[in-house]
């Protein structure tokens, strides 16, 4: 993978002088995935299904071509592969409709303080309304979810397990290959919040054997306004659709109606057609890539950083041994949206905050931090740039009195 | 004109005027398959019966196009009397047809020839090849079941 | 308004020689907001909210700008115009929200045979969940709601009703005007579907004094992927969220969390940002061109193709007297699906089906229809054409055997 | 760089690193109105006691950047004192400096002239109002009780 060359397929990295390090809140969008959309804007943009007219005939054939694309990304069904809205509402769906209708209050759900503000408000929900118990695995000293510390939370009450697959603050990896049989040994199932893990990751769903699992489009070099669920398919046959209307139902009658089948069921009023497009392109893109290389291309980068931040006096990384692109660091004693003020300068983008995941922002006993994550578009020498204004800003401010 | 004229034969008009072998028996007899094309409303049932490893009755009923309905009829007159293995040859050649794929020549479809227009018409496939779907169904339950 | 000189703002339509009669199941996108959604993509393709650098405060800024104009177009305020990812979604959240935590089972609901079934399942799911009586405004003897009608069945048990603003099969208009006055004096909310409206009328949400609205992108020039809810602020400060997570709320705590304010609370995740964004340049457009231009000109149309449909042998017209661009008609003895495809070879995109409103199409008693829509970018050729091919198609489905 | 020392003067890290007022008081002498910034994470709190027309003292508390934080103390230090009608006009002058719209030069902003810098960095002009909107809600409910 050659980062310099690939740098040419984004439009923003080739007008303007930027180091983006913000791939973490969204990946920037390359040209054949706006060329695509915009195929689908000027082309054919109507409606799909029940449209028997070529053009609609055409959106149709692509929307559902754009599926099975995704499904296969996964290693998933057709029929387990969920458009929605994002990551955010495929794990509202998750919580609301498996959560709500299975859970009480002899239950437990096992979460933890690594999850981002969607995965764990959604649980929190179902504990309130259900009165299951909410558990958090206790987290090692590094921040981590270990093996060791999920079994000392799984009990014969365990009934849900909704874990991140990468953490968005502290960019580790869940053990999950093992969290999964042990949880499944109790008959709990398992949701995955793979946001973070979908732009870095090969996912394989029936390998992993999760129940559920969530991500964006507009993560993983996709368009925003779109995400999946995936569903093992015996799940999503017994789960009841959390929106209903249009779409949705076989029959409708005056005072019930009869659902279509899964994926249809959760998939109510016209869909993200230009957006699920749009991401089957940026899949494409993704698998050509191949999402194993980007991963080792943006830990190299990191592990570049780490060793010089860690070397810097006045400056504070919070997970040098993270195994994915992210760095969490904070200048000492300067908030970081007075930082923030001074990479933008610089034409570096980071961001700066609790990143929605305010839990182990508290764990870190901090108001907030700096987050630089790299992607296969970062080079090494946005790396050797990103070093010397972190010790420009820590300079700066210092001399102005921080 | 000419494309749409090839759409809509005579027999292909005369099945779904005078639908055969229409309506459907409520046996253990008979295998039944259910399929509705959310796309577009098509909704039909195949029913199958099989003995001896021949194809003794098919009945189908339900309601859609002119494309659906008729072909359904089609498929009943031509798979009466075929034994299970010819039966699926058929179909795996019809469906062929139907999407523009390579077909076995020397395999007579009879009447089902004349969705051949079909194929100009991306959009209608599904209306041509919902029936035999269903019906493919049934035959996999028999086969299944050992019959 | 120049229907000609407007389809050179549409791509599609200088492509190609298309008659696009399907605008009540999908608009047609024009230039500038493919345009404007491309400029996000390629120029600050990141996410809003918590971004202190550059490009993420332009993405920011322009998105906020965005909710103003769209809250502006139907005289609504900002924190009335809540983003969602369709009319249907919207109208979910107004019945599960404030139908499931309001409703009990002494109360009725009025709705009708005429809307769509996004605005009739979510209903249905309330009257069966909370035991609140579903009841249908009976329909007068052309299929329309009237408010002598709707007397008949407003009660003092009556708490919501739930009524289309125009039918999407009949084009009817509802009597809004008269009917939410005597629905507030018994104290009952009005949730409005405006799918249809928001193309073709000028909206006033103020005047109109509904308690809830909501429309789509996608039908009125916009993007695919976004919806609105409009929702009275007094009601919407009361609502519970129905998506928990990132976003929406202010402090998360392990057991507990604050939400924040509407219109943020009902927005969960990363919002669909270029949607947001192109919405808002399609609704520029939309008042350019005048909605009541837009509905003069399409109404004009339709006069002219009802009056020469009536005229001919072996048509139906259901809805003659609709005060909108659809014509819902039926060549005698032809299924839609089958006519459809004439159309189709004439290069005129129609609809056939039930369009997701079988109650009405149970009530015409056919078995599905097919439907015309004229809009803006339509001309009086298109109209010429159209009935001609009306007539060709009759002729060849007779010669055919029909 | 030029810009970014003239956003960080020293003015503002004085505020900053001892900040003036700091600390609420529960008496109903003082109006309370609370901001926070969903886009940052500033959150910050300001009170205002008046009589007889005057500014007798304002608080505030809360947390966020330097910018957010001092801008809290230059408030509460110009404003002691004012009657509630320059006040109100100092607000102004102060807002449309930041926003960079027309300023009345005759107004002495005092210490809060240091936030001129601010302007050149729009993503910031939020933490550098906040308290000063707080400020003139506290106002508002003054003028509106008719104080
Ligand atoms: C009247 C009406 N209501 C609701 C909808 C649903 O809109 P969407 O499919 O964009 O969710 C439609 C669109 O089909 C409609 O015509
Ligand atoms: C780990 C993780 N989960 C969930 C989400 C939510 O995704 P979205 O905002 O696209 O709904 C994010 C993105 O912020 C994330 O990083």
């Amino acid at each position: 993978m050659d980062a310099h060359k690939l740098k040419q397929c984004f439009p923003i990295l080739t007008s303007q002088p930027l180091i983006y390090l913000d791939t973490a809140a969204s990946s920037l969008t390359p040209k054949r995935v706006i060329a695509t959309m915009n195929e689908y804007y000027t082309e054919y943009p109507v409606n799909v299904h029940r449209g028997v007219y070529q053009i609609s005939y055409k959106a149709t054939e692509r929307y559902t071509a754009a599926r099975q694309t995704i499904a296969d990304f996964i290693n998933a069904d057709y029929e387990e592969t969920v458009f929605t809205r994002g990551a955010s509402s495929a794990l509202n769906l998750i919580a609301t409709s498996y959560g709500l209708n299975n859970l009480t209050a002899n239950d437990e759900i096992i979460v933890s303080e690594l999850e981002h503000h969607s995965h764990i408000l959604p649980w929190q929900q179902v504990a309130k309304k259900t009165g299951a118990k909410l558990i958090y695995v206790p987290l090692n000293s590094e921040g981590r979810i270990t093996t060791e510390n999920f079994k000392k939370v799984l009990s014969d009450q365990t009934k849900v397990v909704a874990l991140t697959y990468i953490s968005n603050v502290m960019g580790y990896q869940t053990p999950l290959e093992e969290i999964i049989p042990l949880a499944h040994q109790k008959n709990a199932i398992v949701s995955v919040d793979a946001a973070q893990a979908a732009p870095h990751k090969t996912i394989d769903v029936k390998k992993l054997n999760c129940d559920f699992l969530a991500f964006s489009g507009h993560k993983m070099l996709g368009p925003t306004g779109i995400g999946i669920l995936y569903g093992k398919r015996e799940l999503l046959d017994k789960l009841e659709p959390v929106e209903f209307g249009g779409d949705m139902n076989d029959q409708v009658n005056l005072y019930d109606a009869v659902w279509k089948e899964t994926p249809y069921k959760f998939e109510t009023g016209t869909p993200p057609i230009a957006e699920a497009i749009g991401l089957a392109e940026a899949v494409r893109f993704l698998q050509e890539l191949d999402p194993e290389a980007i991963l080792n291309h943006e830990i190299a980068l990191k592990q570049k950083a780490v060793e010089a931040l860690i070397k810097l006096e006045g400056v504070t990384v919070y997970n040098p041994t993270s195994e994915t692109g992210i760095i969490a660091f904070n200048l000492d004693g300067v908030h970081p949206h007075d930082a923030v003020s001074f990479f933008d300068q610089e034409n570096i983008a980071l961001r700066a905050g609790h990143h929605c995941a305010q839990l182990i922002i508290q764990w870190l006993k901090v108001p907030a931090t700096l987050r630089a994550s790299f992607y296969a578009y970062n080079t090494h020498e946005d790396v050797d740039t990103f070093i010397e204004v972190v010790k420009k800003a820590r300079d700066f401010f210092t001399s102005v009195g921080f | 004109m000419q494309q749409l004229e090839n759409l809509y034969r005579q027999i292909i008009m005369d099945h779904y005027k005078n639908p055969r072998h229409k309506g459907l028996i409520d046996s253990d007899r008979y295998r039944t398959h259910h399929i509705k094309n959310p796309s577009c409303g098509d909704d039909i049932t195949v029913q199958s019966a099989v003995k001896d490893g021949i194809v003794k009755d098919v009945r189908h009923d339900g309601s859609g196009c002119s494309i659906c309905c008729s072909s359904a009829s089609v498929l009943a007159t031509l798979m009466i009397g075929q034994n299970i293995d010819s039966a699926q040859k058929l179909t795996d050649n019809y469906l062929n047809m139907i999407m523009n794929r390579p077909v076995d020549e020397n395999l007579d479809l009879e009447d089902a020839l004349a969705y051949q227009g079909v194929k100009q018409f991306p959009a209608r496939i599904k209306c041509a090849t919902i029936a035999w779907k269903a019906f493919e169904q049934t035959l996999k339950e028999w086969s299944d079941n050992d019959e």
